[in-house]
Parts: C-alpha cells; structure tokens; sequence
C-alpha cells in the first residue's frame, strides 16, 4: 500500500539533526554552548537556520536580534546566509571575530 | 607550515631561529608578535575563546593562502588562548624567503587575515571590579586592513 | 632606540624580549632579520665593509625620521660587519608600537632606508677559488623599494 | 707694508687641508683608504672635489671613471655634487651602499 509507504518514510525526510555550537557572547545570551537539535527540513539555508533559532525562546532572540551579524560555519567552513545547509552536520554561531 | 593553537606562552626567537634552522636559502626572517596591553592600567586580563579545530584549520588555510601569492620558505603561526595577563604574548606570525618583500608582505597579510578570518574571541576583563567584563568589538579597520589584500 | 653596529651575531629574540620589557603599553613588535644565503653553494662568505662613526650616525638618523612618521614605542637596530658566512645573520631591525599597522610599516620602512642610506658595503667571496672576490653592486629594486616612502 | 702682509696671508688662502676617505671598491681602486691633502681653493664643491681627485693617478682616474655614481659624504653627512665643500675637514668617497 502506497498510503502506509508515505507515513513510514515521513520521520525521515521531516527534519534533520545537526549538533550546534556557539562562540563567546552569541553563547553567553543563547545559554549553551554546545547542543543537538531536529532541524525542520523546510530550514534549507544558513539564514533560515538563524531566523529558525531566533524563535525558540528570548534567549536565542536576543543571541540573533541582528542576525546580519552573526557569523557561521558549516563543518568548521565559513557559509554566508544563503549558503544551503547541506548535509552539513554541524553549525556554529558567532560574533565577528577578533583574535590576533 | 607550523601552526598551533596552545595556553602556553612561546619563544619567539627559537621560532624565528627553527624557521631559519638548515636552510641557506632563507635571506629574510620577519616576525610579529602580538601582546596584551594593559590599556592604561584599565584592563585586569584578557580571555581568549576560540573554537577548537576550526582555529587549526583556518590558521592553516590562511598560510596556504600566503603560499599562493609570495614565494615563501616557511611560515609559523602560534596563537593563544584562555586568560592572558597585561604583557603576555597572544600571537606570534613568522615567515622566512629568500627576499625581504615576501617575507615583509605575507607576515602583514597573516596578521589580518587572523584577525578577520580565525575563530578567536577577546573578553576584557576590568582592572576595576565594579565593571563587568566586556567582549571586544571587531573592528572596522580591521575589515578595512583585511580588504588590502583582496584580489 | 638602540642603535649597534657590530661583528658579534645578534639574539633577536632577546632583543624582541628587551625592546617589549616592562612596556605593557605595546601590543605589538615586530622584527626583520636578514641572513647571509649561500646563493645555491656559490658563495663562501659575504665581506661586510662600513663607514664608522657615519653608519652608526646614518642609522640613527633613519631611526629617528621613523620615529617621526609612526607612533613608535620603540626601535632597534643592530647591523654586522665583517666576514660572515651563509646562514649568519647580517641585521636585525625591531620596531614595537601599540598596534601592529605602525609597527609593521616603521619595520619596513627601516630595512628599505638601511639598504640605500647606510654605508655598508658587501663583498661575494665566491665558493670557487678559482673566481675573484666581488663587490655586490646596487639593486635598482632597493631604490623603487626606498622611494616607496617618498613625501 | 700692505704688500708683506698679502705675502703672509696667500698660503693660508690657496688651499685647504681636508682629510680623505674611500670604501670599498673606490678604496680598492685609489690604493688607499685615507690620506690628508691640500685642496685648491678653486675646488669649492664636491661635483669639484671629484674632477679634481681623478686626475692625481690612473687610480685616482679609475675610481671616479662614472664619478655621478660615486657618493659622497662631508663630515659623515651625505652630499650631492653641487654642495659646497664650505669648511667640511672630512670627505669620504663610496660606491652605492649595498648594506642590509
């Protein structure tokens, strides 16, 4: 039966789980550092994923009020917000940095 | 290609002579090293965070980089990290050529490309008790030096 | 600002240490030292003849217009004459400042005057006996490299 | 007798005594690295000094051979052709320098 098919592979395709990082004061305000989450699979592309993020409570809202700044990496690489997420199995989140 | 990211202070003289160690050929050693200051009295210490593994990475994809554009001998880059003191060193970049141009350059093309593209972060923490402890903002000039080399 | 004129090596390092000690107002030093290379095996040593009184008075004097163009914390030079073998260093130019743009381009501003306004001399004793020892001539590139800085 | 004291005072005025310097290949090529001499008085520029020094010897001639090339230093202090010798004890006689 095509019908019972669709409902077993539906958990499937849904979401995505991706383990994600945050760096000095974008962790500070999310409240974590470190954390695995089921991304929805309609979240495609880095921008998405901060816009997703900004809604979970007033933490990561204040972490991502100005999501134009907030830097990412997939997988350790640098990703611009209309990077698409891939199979990447990580992302990271921080402010610009200022090492050196 | 030397790069690490460590707590531990380091020498920058027995990494400008590694770096020139055996090899003849090298006419020009340049190196940077990059202190804590104490801004007047102002600052007690200053933390760096970084994100393990992507620091290496990016460090090492930044020397590839000054590979590319000046014919180089060697490069060194040592940064730290944790809680640094007034005086402490942070950050040592050392490139060796045979001239002393390419040796001058990609040292200077090191030092802002870390800055603008190596996952560090500085929290500044007050000499006065009663200020909290703040995270230093990127810089414009920083972006600006970055954008010197771009091509 | 220190200002040598010598036949004894140098330790950069220890003049890196030296010219940052007890200055918690600098956030960055920077240091060019240049080697004697052996041009392929094809030199056996390099003569380095100067002018003295006038190297060490030419030299302080580049120091000092440097001094005027950056905000420098401070300066160290510390050029070698004599009979020097490939791999032995030559000169060693130190430059420390708060922030590293001064730093780095007081360095270099140091190592191109040195070239053509110090008087020093080199001579190529060439690995092959059977070659005559003879004077390095002038570099039209060390002259480009000078006027860089021209005002 | 304003003719005796002309005759006491022309041999302070023919000449000047000035110390002489040479490096390197110049050195090499006048045979020597210093001497005093006894400069005319009509030779009042280095552009001057010069000319006159190449025509003491062949080696003298050698050395100032392209005497444009030739850099000269007044009491340590770099000097073009056309200053004035003015009342310099000490001018020294270089190629290039080639230091660094």
């Amino acid at each position: 039966m095509s019908a019972l098919e669709l409902d077993i592979s539906l958990p499937l395709i849904r979401h995505k789980v991706m383990k994600l990082l945050y760096f000095a004061w974008v962790r500070e305000r999310v409240g974590s550092e470190s954390e695995t989450r089921d991304i929805p699979v309609d979240v495609t592309t880095v921008g998405a994923l901060k816009t997703w993020l900004s809604s979970i409570d007033e933490g990561y809202a204040y972490a991502f009020e100005n999501p134009q700044i907030i830097r990412v990496a997939l997988d350790k690489t640098l990703a611009e917000d209309d990077a698409p997420l891939g199979d990447a199995q990580e992302a990271a989140f921080f402010p610009p940095m200022t090492g050196g | 290609m030397k790069i690490k990211v460590q707590t531990e202070p380091f020498d920058a003289g027995a990494e400008i002579t590694a770096l020139h160690a055996g090899n003849p050929a090298i006419g020009a050693v340049t190196s940077f090293t990059g202190y804590c200051r104490d801004e007047g009295g102002q600052l007690e210490a200053l933390e760096l965070e970084h994100f393990p593994g992507m620091a290496e990475s990016q460090l090492t994809a930044i020397a590839q980089e000054a590979n590319t554009r000046w014919p180089l001998q060697g490069i060194t880059i040592i940064h730290r990290y944790g809680k640094l003191k007034p005086g402490e060193p942070i950050v040592l970049v050392v490139t060796s050529s045979a001239h002393r141009r390419a040796s001058f350059e990609a040292s200077d093309f090191l030092m802002d490309f870390l800055k603008t593209k190596a996952p560090f972060w500085k929290k500044e923490h007050p000499a006065n008790p009663s200020q909290e402890a703040s995270w230093v903002e990127s810089k414009a000039s920083d972006d600006a030096d970055a954008d010197r080399w771009k091509r």
